[in-house]
């Protein structure tokens, strides 16, 4: 497929990594600065560093890294240095980074902020900040599918019975990006494996080894089949590894670690966002306050299928996909999916930002729950409870 | 002659009071030698030249007028927490609760930044903050303290535990006060309405280095000068002594953990209310801990904690340049810090003592 | 001389610390099967001279020579080697180990206590010593101490034994058990130093004696062919006169008066049992009393430091007012004007803050006082310790200098300088001379006596007989805890005392 | 709902790189020398033995790993880094005479950093899609668990699913316990640690003690770094996923007065309460999760409390714990 073209292209370029793009193309004479929660060796931040890497290597711009922002006073400090430096977009990655880049923004207003993961772009009115996501949601849907195949080759290797077809989630918060991607998920592996029912349990952290290997420790003890996890740690895939549950992952392949579980990971590409920016900088363009990427623009991928994945798993997400892109599949379809036993007809969503969690837009269009659309926002909102899906230790 | 009994080669003897000269090459030949590993350890590691790493770090910290700045509001704030636990330990009192006591303050002032933000006017709000936030860190520090004093309990343990409690307590409020819902966050707190922010003195890094002036001034005259300072050090050197003359060991304990954790506090109350405008469980970055080295390294001499954590500081700040210029990880800088701290700690010995070689080995011979 | 094989030869000995020179050029002998004296003013050198010979201390110069053959001593190790033992001023004991763990400490082989208790019974049998082989250290008494000190010394095989000032801590009675001790072990074969101030006791132990001066090496002689007084001016340099002086009470008016005082320890034993008494100004009241007998608990209780069952302790103006001191705080108390200078048996362990210099252990007493409620005031101490200095001799560089590292009696002098010249209504001392050397004790007589005439009233605790025979007024005899007599000094002597002191032990 | 069965391995599991550590730092403490450097010796063995073992795995064809050598390896790495940690502690402490809280912090510093240093550098070497070190080859031999395990049922799953270190762990623990109380060298290590003076006075080698016991500490709880890594990790280094149990091990040594004996059942019942949040119900209401965290403190800070209340002299720290000693001062 043609995700992993790019893959390999992100590799060799972060492997050449220089501070400075050397290499500078004629015309532009754009400069990127970066802000990274933590360094290369996390999960999350790698993602986005081979982004950046290249996507600026490619436009040939110039561009700096600052690695180990936290999420304070030093994400603001290490943007206005930044753009001191004369960069002319600063982007940041973290989700904590944003209130800190938009007091930047303030101070700056002819550089442009850009952040993703962020939820305010839309409701600051700044010109000059602006968020991004991508719809994770459908590659989650897509990795759900091979989830719902393999349960499939399990009943029908006679490893379980249809009644066993739990389903385990190590998610990080109950926070919407979480939820909107387990129930994305869940939906998609619901989609090929109608028995299958899920268990969630919340770390309360994206990043804590151990409590996501305990957590899927006790979801495996728990009865469930076949894990997924939302958070970063090597946790959950070594737990599944150790015990012999096959695993989909997040964020990219565990296969090496994981050779016996991993069947497929969905992530993020951004570098087409970071490609976009900077056209749109060279160029005097106006940036997106909130863009989405999607599995068109290539900013949701997934992962070579590893040897766990069930039979016809590729062709299956193939097909599932050509639906999403021609719009005949919509992930958050209302007819697939029940709240307390209703179909949903109306929904308001939080979507501005607010201390009281107001719900102040209707996202119920067209039959389908309008997640992260750059009509509303490009962070997901999605935060229902569906029926099918079961929260661990709620009984007090 | 007789057998030969084997004649030490060299042994060790204490030095007669070496002159503050003397002593400040031998610090700079070891510093010196340090750096010169640092080189040669960062060129086996990298390939890159070492000159320009080391130009890369002091670049870090001082490179622009704003890193500078920053530079110096760390340091400020971490001689903040540095002077804070000195008098806990010049009273020989292990207080490695700097970083709870600090997230206590924090926390209180957070708690007003939010909860009284559209109730009360500014100053108000501001002035409660600081009352509740000295209050906050000092109630942590007296904890351990009447532990302490009415069974012995040993505080190195309970000032450890009771910074775990204060994090899963910031940890706790995060998450009931986390904007938006779910995300584990709070964010800036009144960010448009700018309640609560400490007020900025001439720049917003000032307020931080006058208050750790400030605090640096008052604890050399209290631990130098006063007769709580002297108090401290009596007990501190032998609580049988201070009984003896009349000195209350357990009153002195209280106060001095109350003075410790308010001090603390303070330092928790400028990381929300003056620097970050929020509060996370990590807001005060480890520099409970890091204190305790800033203290000993200085030999609790409120002065010489400049210095110690300058460098500490300097360190840090160098090490993150350098991971944006080399693509080294940011660790590499705390193995350079490592092996500098080791060759200052190292260097006293040679202060102290010296090594006298025998020289009568003729006689040996003869 | 006699011609006997000699066991230790020292040569040229010099050893200093930092600016200070302890010992330089030092020579000496000692026989086999001799006990010597090691003489000498407070900060002469005499510890650091014996810890050369058990390791602790390595000489800058000199040469060591043991039966016969150069030695070097580079550890204890060494030292037991060479058949040294050394019993130190300060104890090397492991507080929370029992005697036996003590006395194999350091020794090799396989862990067998049983066996180790057995040779330590012979030992104990054989010299005659007691010891509880299984009482943990933090609950023995200094004689008891020092018995597993020796034996431990013993255990090893050691033939040449040195004793650091063994007697400074010791009732008379327990000092002529250790000596019948040390007797025997000379009938053995074996060779002892024994450190001391007290100069009775090197008469009626020693062969030989040896002084040393300001760390030098001044002169060895027989002690039958020498006097007190020759000793002691050899010691000092120059000659001095040994009188104490006892003026006559001026006008004296009751200070303090104690009534059925009763004090029970924490595990209930009764330390002092219904005593009553008066302290009177411008009088020395001595209290005498076999080593535990209540005398620590009386001062305290005076000074607030104990807990009192119960009884009155009164505190009686210069205008007659009373006021009771039970239920006050020692600083209440002390800030009434009852001074306590209690030396104790570590002398650092309670009155004294090793790590500070001389000038702020002056403060501890003072350092409340001053104008400012909130500052110190140093000058005063400053002064105070140059006084100190001035008038004991407290041989130190300088009064910037940690008191941890003065020689034990000048340590001594530090504390005991301090709490007499606070010009005290009532004066409580207890031990005051304990390690020091003669002429500085003359001098804290002295200094007491001066309080005396101040019209102070003076509680001396001592263990010397003679001496309080000599200081004090009237003198009130202690044991186990009762009060077995109260007698006026001038018209008693030793055996009266300590006749009456043995009472209830004898009933 | 809540199975002990399930949870006590979880617990033991947790509990061994505590006891390892613990372990460790109670024979160094025992010898007056106070390592605050443990968190950064962890580090340093696990991160050793990562070396050693990547490097042997790099070498060697896939699925050819000589069982001995895939665990020899990586174990000597680990001994000999953590070794030399101790011994960097010992010149520094016990030779040079440096102040050893400063010592053991820096150590804390540079360990970490070493740790994270060099897993980032091995990271890149590895170039895996997840930043990640993963030696699941060899994290198959250090997990392994003991024949029957799986076929004697909850006995089984208590008592033999462990990896070797587990139980090395356990016989550390009760081997330094034995030479503590029992033998001469334990007296002559105890005797250092409560008063090096009179140790030295009785003969006793203070320095060689202090060295050896520091070193051997050291040694100890790097093996508390391996088997994390090795057996519970699986196998995948992460930059500091190990965390702060380093502080937890030293905060263990007092909680169990110096006993290693005592160290076994603290160290898995604190490695059961420190798990214990995941298996409490909060649902959706993640705060009380955080709530949940505290109980491992809060029942260390109460027991704490309550031995404290009956103050014994043999349970007190040694002595001389955190000064130096020479012989010549006073
Ligand atoms: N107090 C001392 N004075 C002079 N030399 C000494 C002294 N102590 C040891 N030495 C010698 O100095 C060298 C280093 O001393 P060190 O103390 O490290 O070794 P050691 O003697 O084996 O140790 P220990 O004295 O603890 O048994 C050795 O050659 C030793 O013989
Ligand atoms: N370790 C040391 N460091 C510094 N100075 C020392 C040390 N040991 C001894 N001195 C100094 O050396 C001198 C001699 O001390 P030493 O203890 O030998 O005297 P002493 O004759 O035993 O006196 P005393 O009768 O009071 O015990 C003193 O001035 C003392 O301060
Ligand atoms: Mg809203
Ligand atoms: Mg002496």
């Amino acid at each position: 497929s043609n995700e992993t073209g790019t893959e390999k292209e992100a590799e060799t370029a972060s492997e050449a990594t220089e501070t400075e793009g050397a290499e500078q193309t004629a015309a532009s004479d754009v400069k990127v600065g970066f802000i990274f929660l933590h360094d290369e060796n996390s999960t999350y931040d790698l993602n986005f560093i081979n982004g950046a890497t290249e996507a600026c290597k490619a436009a040939g711009v110039e561009y700096m890294f600052k690695t180990n922002i936290p999420e304070g006073q030093e994400c603001y400090e290490a943007a206005c240095e930044l753009a001191d430096a004369g960069c002319d977009i600063v982007f940041a990655d973290s989700f904590g980074h944003e209130d800190y880049m938009i007091e930047a923004a303030k101070e700056y207003p002819e550089v442009q902020f850009c952040h993703a993961t962020g939820t305010k772009a839309h409701t600051e009115n700044l010109s000059n900040y602006h968020n991004a996501f991508a719809t994770i949601y459908e590659g989650r849907y897509l990795a759900g599918i091979a989830a719902g195949m393999k349960l499939n080759e399990m009943i029908a290797n006679g490893e379980i019975t249809e009644d066993q077809t739990k389903i385990g989630y190590v998610g990080a918060y109950t926070y919407a990006e979480v939820i909107s991607g387990y129930t994305s998920f869940f939906l998609g592996a619901r989609s090929v494996c109608p028995s299958a029912t899920m268990e969630v349990t919340f770390t309360g952290s994206w990043y804590d080894e151990t409590a996501e290997k305990e957590g899927a420790n006790k979801l495996i003890e728990d009865g469930c089949v076949l894990l997924s996890q939302h958070a970063d740690s090597m946790g959950a895939p070594t737990a599944c590894e150790k015990a012999g549950v096959p695993d989909v992952s997040y964020n990219g392949s565990t296969a090496s670690a994981c050779p016996n579980t991993f069947i497929v990971s969905s992530r993020i590409d951004w570098a087409p966002y970071f490609a976009y920016i900077i056209d749109s900088v060279a160029n005097g363009k106006a940036i997106d306050t909130d863009w989405v990427g999607t599995l068109e623009t290539g900013s949701v991928v997934l992962t070579d299928l590893g040897d766990a994945a069930a039979e016809g798993t590729a062709d299956a997400i193939a097909e599932a996909e050509k639906a999403m892109n021609a719009g005949t599949l919509h992930v958050f379809d209302t007819t697939t999916f029940t709240v307390n036993g209703e179909t949903l007809t109306s929904y308001m969503a939080d979507v501005d930002t607010d201390a009281d969690y107001t719900a102040d837009t209707e996202v119920i269009t067209d039959g389908y729950f309008a997640e992260s659309g750059s009509e509303f926002r490009s962070a997901p909102y999605f935060d229902l409870q569906i029926d099918g899906i079961s929260l661990l230790d709620t009984a007090y | 002659m007789e057998q030969k009994v084997k004649e030490p080669r060299y042994h060790i003897v204490k030095r007669a009071d070496i002159s503050g000269k003397e002593a400040w090459i031998i610090r700079v030949v070891a510093i010196l030698s340090a750096l010169l590993l640092c080189a040669i350890i960062t060129m086996v590691c990298t390939g890159d030249n070492p000159i320009s790493i080391f130009a890369t770090i002091f670049k870090g910290a001082f490179g622009t007028q704003r890193k500078t700045w920053i530079t110096l509001q760390y340091v400020a704030v971490l001689l903040i927490i540095s002077l804070a636990l000195t008098p806990a330990f010049k009273m020989q009192f292990w207080n490695v609760g700097g970083e709870g006591q600090v997230l206590m303050g924090g926390l209180a002032a957070a708690t007003c930044m939010i909860t009284l933000a559209d109730k009360l006017p500014n100053a108000v709000v501001i002035l409660l903050m600081i009352v509740t936030s000295i209050l906050a860190g000092a109630i942590w520090g007296v904890i351990p303290a009447l532990f302490k004093a009415m069974w012995n309990t040993n505080e190195t343990l309970s000032t450890l535990m009771m910074n775990y409690i204060a994090t899963q307590l910031v940890a706790y409020f995060t998450i009931v006060w986390e904007v938006p819902k779910g995300s584990g966050k709070i964010g800036i707190i009144n960010q448009n309405s700018n309640v609560g922010w400490l007020p900025n003195v001439g720049n917003k890094y000032l307020l931080s280095i006058i208050v750790a002036t400030v605090v640096t001034i008052g604890m050399m005259i209290y631990l130098k000068y006063t007769k709580h300072g002297y108090e401290i050090e009596v007990v501190g050197e032998s609580q049988n002594t201070a009984r003896y003359v009349g000195i209350s060991v357990e009153k002195v304990i209280i106060r001095t953990m109350l003075l410790s954790g308010a001090i603390c506090g303070l330092a928790g109350l400028l990381l929300v209310g003056g620097i970050n405008h929020t509060i996370t469980t990590t807001i005060s970055d480890g520099q409970g801990f890091t204190g305790v080295m800033v203290s000993w390294l200085a030999k609790f001499n409120p002065i010489a904690m400049i210095f110690t954590s300058l460098l500490i500081i300097f360190m840090g700040r160098g090490a993150s340049e350098i991971s944006t210029a080399f693509e080294l990880n940011q660790s590499f800088a705390d193995i350079l810090t490592g092996i500098i701290l080791f060759f200052i700690i190292g260097c006293e010995f040679f202060i102290r003592y010296k090594i006298v070689v025998r020289k009568d080995l003729g006689k040996e011979n003869a | 001389m006699e011609n006997r094989e000699v066991a230790i030869l020292l040569r040229g000995i010099t050893k200093s610390f930092g600016d200070v020179t302890a010992n330089s050029n030092v020579n000496l002998d000692v026989y086999k099967g001799e006990i010597l004296s090691l003489l000498g003013e407070n900060g002469s050198g005499k510890t650091t001279l014996m810890n050369m010979l058990a390791g602790i201390y390595y000489p800058d110069a000199g040469q060591i020579i043991i039966n016969g053959k150069e030695a070097v001593i580079r550890s204890p190790r060494d030292a037991f080697d060479l058949g040294i033992g050394m019993v130190h001023q300060h104890f090397k004991l492991i507080d929370v180990f029992n005697a036996t763990e003590n006395i194999i400490l350091g020794l090799e082989g396989k862990l067998n206590i049983k066996e180790a208790e057995k040779r330590i019974k012979e030992i104990c049998d054989k010299y005659g010593f007691e010891i509880n082989t299984k009482k943990k250290i933090y609950d023995m008494s200094v004689s008891e101490k020092q018995t597993v000190e020796i034996v431990k010394v013993l255990y090893r095989g050691a033939d040449i034994l040195i004793l650091d000032e063994p007697t400074a801590v010791l009732t008379p009675q327990e000092t002529e058990k250790l000596f019948n001790v040390m007797r025997n072990m000379k009938h053995d074969g074996k060779s002892i130093v024994i450190i001391t101030h007290k100069l009775n006791e090197v008469q009626s132990i020693s062969d030989r004696v040896a002084v040393l001066r300001h760390g030098e090496f001044i002169n060895d002689m027989k002690t039958s062919k020498t006097n007190a007084q020759e000793m002691t001016d050899m010691m000092v340099g120059h000659s001095v006169s040994l009188n104490i002086e006892r003026p006559e009470p001026v006008d004296p008016k009751p200070r303090i008066t104690v009534e059925n005082l009763t004090v029970v320890d924490e595990e209930g034993l009764v330390k002092l049992d219904d005593v009553s008494f008066t302290a009177n100004t411008g009088e020395i009241l001595g209290i005498a009393g076999i080593s535990g007998c209540g005398q620590k608990e009386l001062l305290r209780a005076i000074a607030g430091l104990e807990i009192v069952k119960e009884g009155k302790i009164t505190y009686i103006h210069q205008d007659g007012r009373t006021e009771e001191l039970l239920g006050k705080s020692p600083r209440e108390i002390s800030e009434l004007g009852v001074k306590l200078s209690f030396v104790p048996e570590d002398r650092l362990g309670m009155g004294l803050v090793g790590n500070m210099n001389l000038a702020d252990n002056m403060m501890l007493r003072s350092y409340r006082n001053g104008k400012s409620r909130f500052f110190t005031e140093k000058k005063q101490p400053r002064e105070l310790a140059r006084k100190v200095v001035d008038k004991l001799q407290v041989a130190t560089p300088s009064i910037d200098t940690p008191v941890r590292l003065l020689s034990g009696g000048n340590v001594q002098k530090v504390l005991v300088g301090r709490e007499i010249s606070s010009r005290p209504k009532v004066l409580l001392t207890a031990y005051a001379v304990r390690g020091l050397d003669i002429s500085s004790s003359y001098q804290i007589y002295d200094l007491i006596n001066q309080q005396k005439k101040r019209g102070a009233a003076v509680l001396f605790v001592g263990e010397d007989l003679d001496v309080l025979v000599e200081l004090c007024d009237r003198i009130l005899v202690l044991c186990g805890g009762k009060v077995t007599g109260i007698v006026d000094g001038r018209n008693t002597d030793k055996y009266t005392l300590g006749s009456m002191m043995t009472q209830k032990g004898e009933a | 709902m809540f199975s002990l069965v399930a949870f006590i391995p979880r617990a033991v599991q947790q509990g061994v790189p505590l006891l390892l550590g613990s372990t460790g730092e109670t024979i160094t403490e025992k010898s007056g020398n106070l390592n605050l450097g443990i968190p950064g010796v962890m580090y340093v063995g696990a991160i050793s033995g990562v070396i050693g073992s990547f490097f042997y795995e790099q070498s060697v064809p896939s699925g050819q790993l000589n069982g001995f050598l895939a665990i020899f390896i990586p174990l000597i790495c680990a001994l000999i880094g953590s070794f030399l940690m101790g011994l960097l502690y010992c010149f520094l402490t016990v030779s040079l005479r440096a102040n050893q809280n400063v010592t053991g912090l820096a150590m804390t510093t540079f360990g970490i950093g070493f740790g994270n240093f060099f897993g980032g550098s091995l990271i890149k070497l590895a170039g895996a899609d997840v930043p990640s070190i993963s030696l699941s080859a060899t994290s198959a031999y250090f997990s392994k668990s003991l024949p029957f395990a799986s076929k004697t049922g909850w006995f089984g799953k208590v008592f033999l699913s462990y990896g070797f270190l587990a139980y090395v762990a356990i016989i550390i623990a009760l081997i330094c316990a034995y030479v503590l109380k029992k033998t001469r060298v334990g007296l002559h290590l105890r005797a250092v640690g409560e008063d090096p003076a009179a140790a030295d006075a009785a003969g006793i080698d203070v320095k060689k003690y202090k060295y050896v016991s520091t070193c051997l500490g050291c040694m100890i709880a790097g093996l508390g770094g391996l088997y994390y890594v090795m057996d519970y990790a699986c196998g995948v280094w992460s930059n500091d996923a190990f965390g702060d149990r380093g502080w937890l091990a030293i905060a263990l040594v007092i909680f169990t007065i110096w006993k290693p004996d005592i160290g076994i059942l603290s160290s898995i019942l604190f490695g059961g309460l420190y798990i214990l949040y995941l298996y409490l119900p909060s649902g959706t209401h993640t705060e009380y999760k955080e709530l949940y965290k505290m109980i491992p403190y809060i029942v260390t800070l109460v027991v704490l409390v309550i031995t404290s209340m009956r103050n014994k002299k043999e349970d007190q720290p040694p002595k001389s714990l955190g000064t130096n000693y020479f012989r010549e001062e006073r």
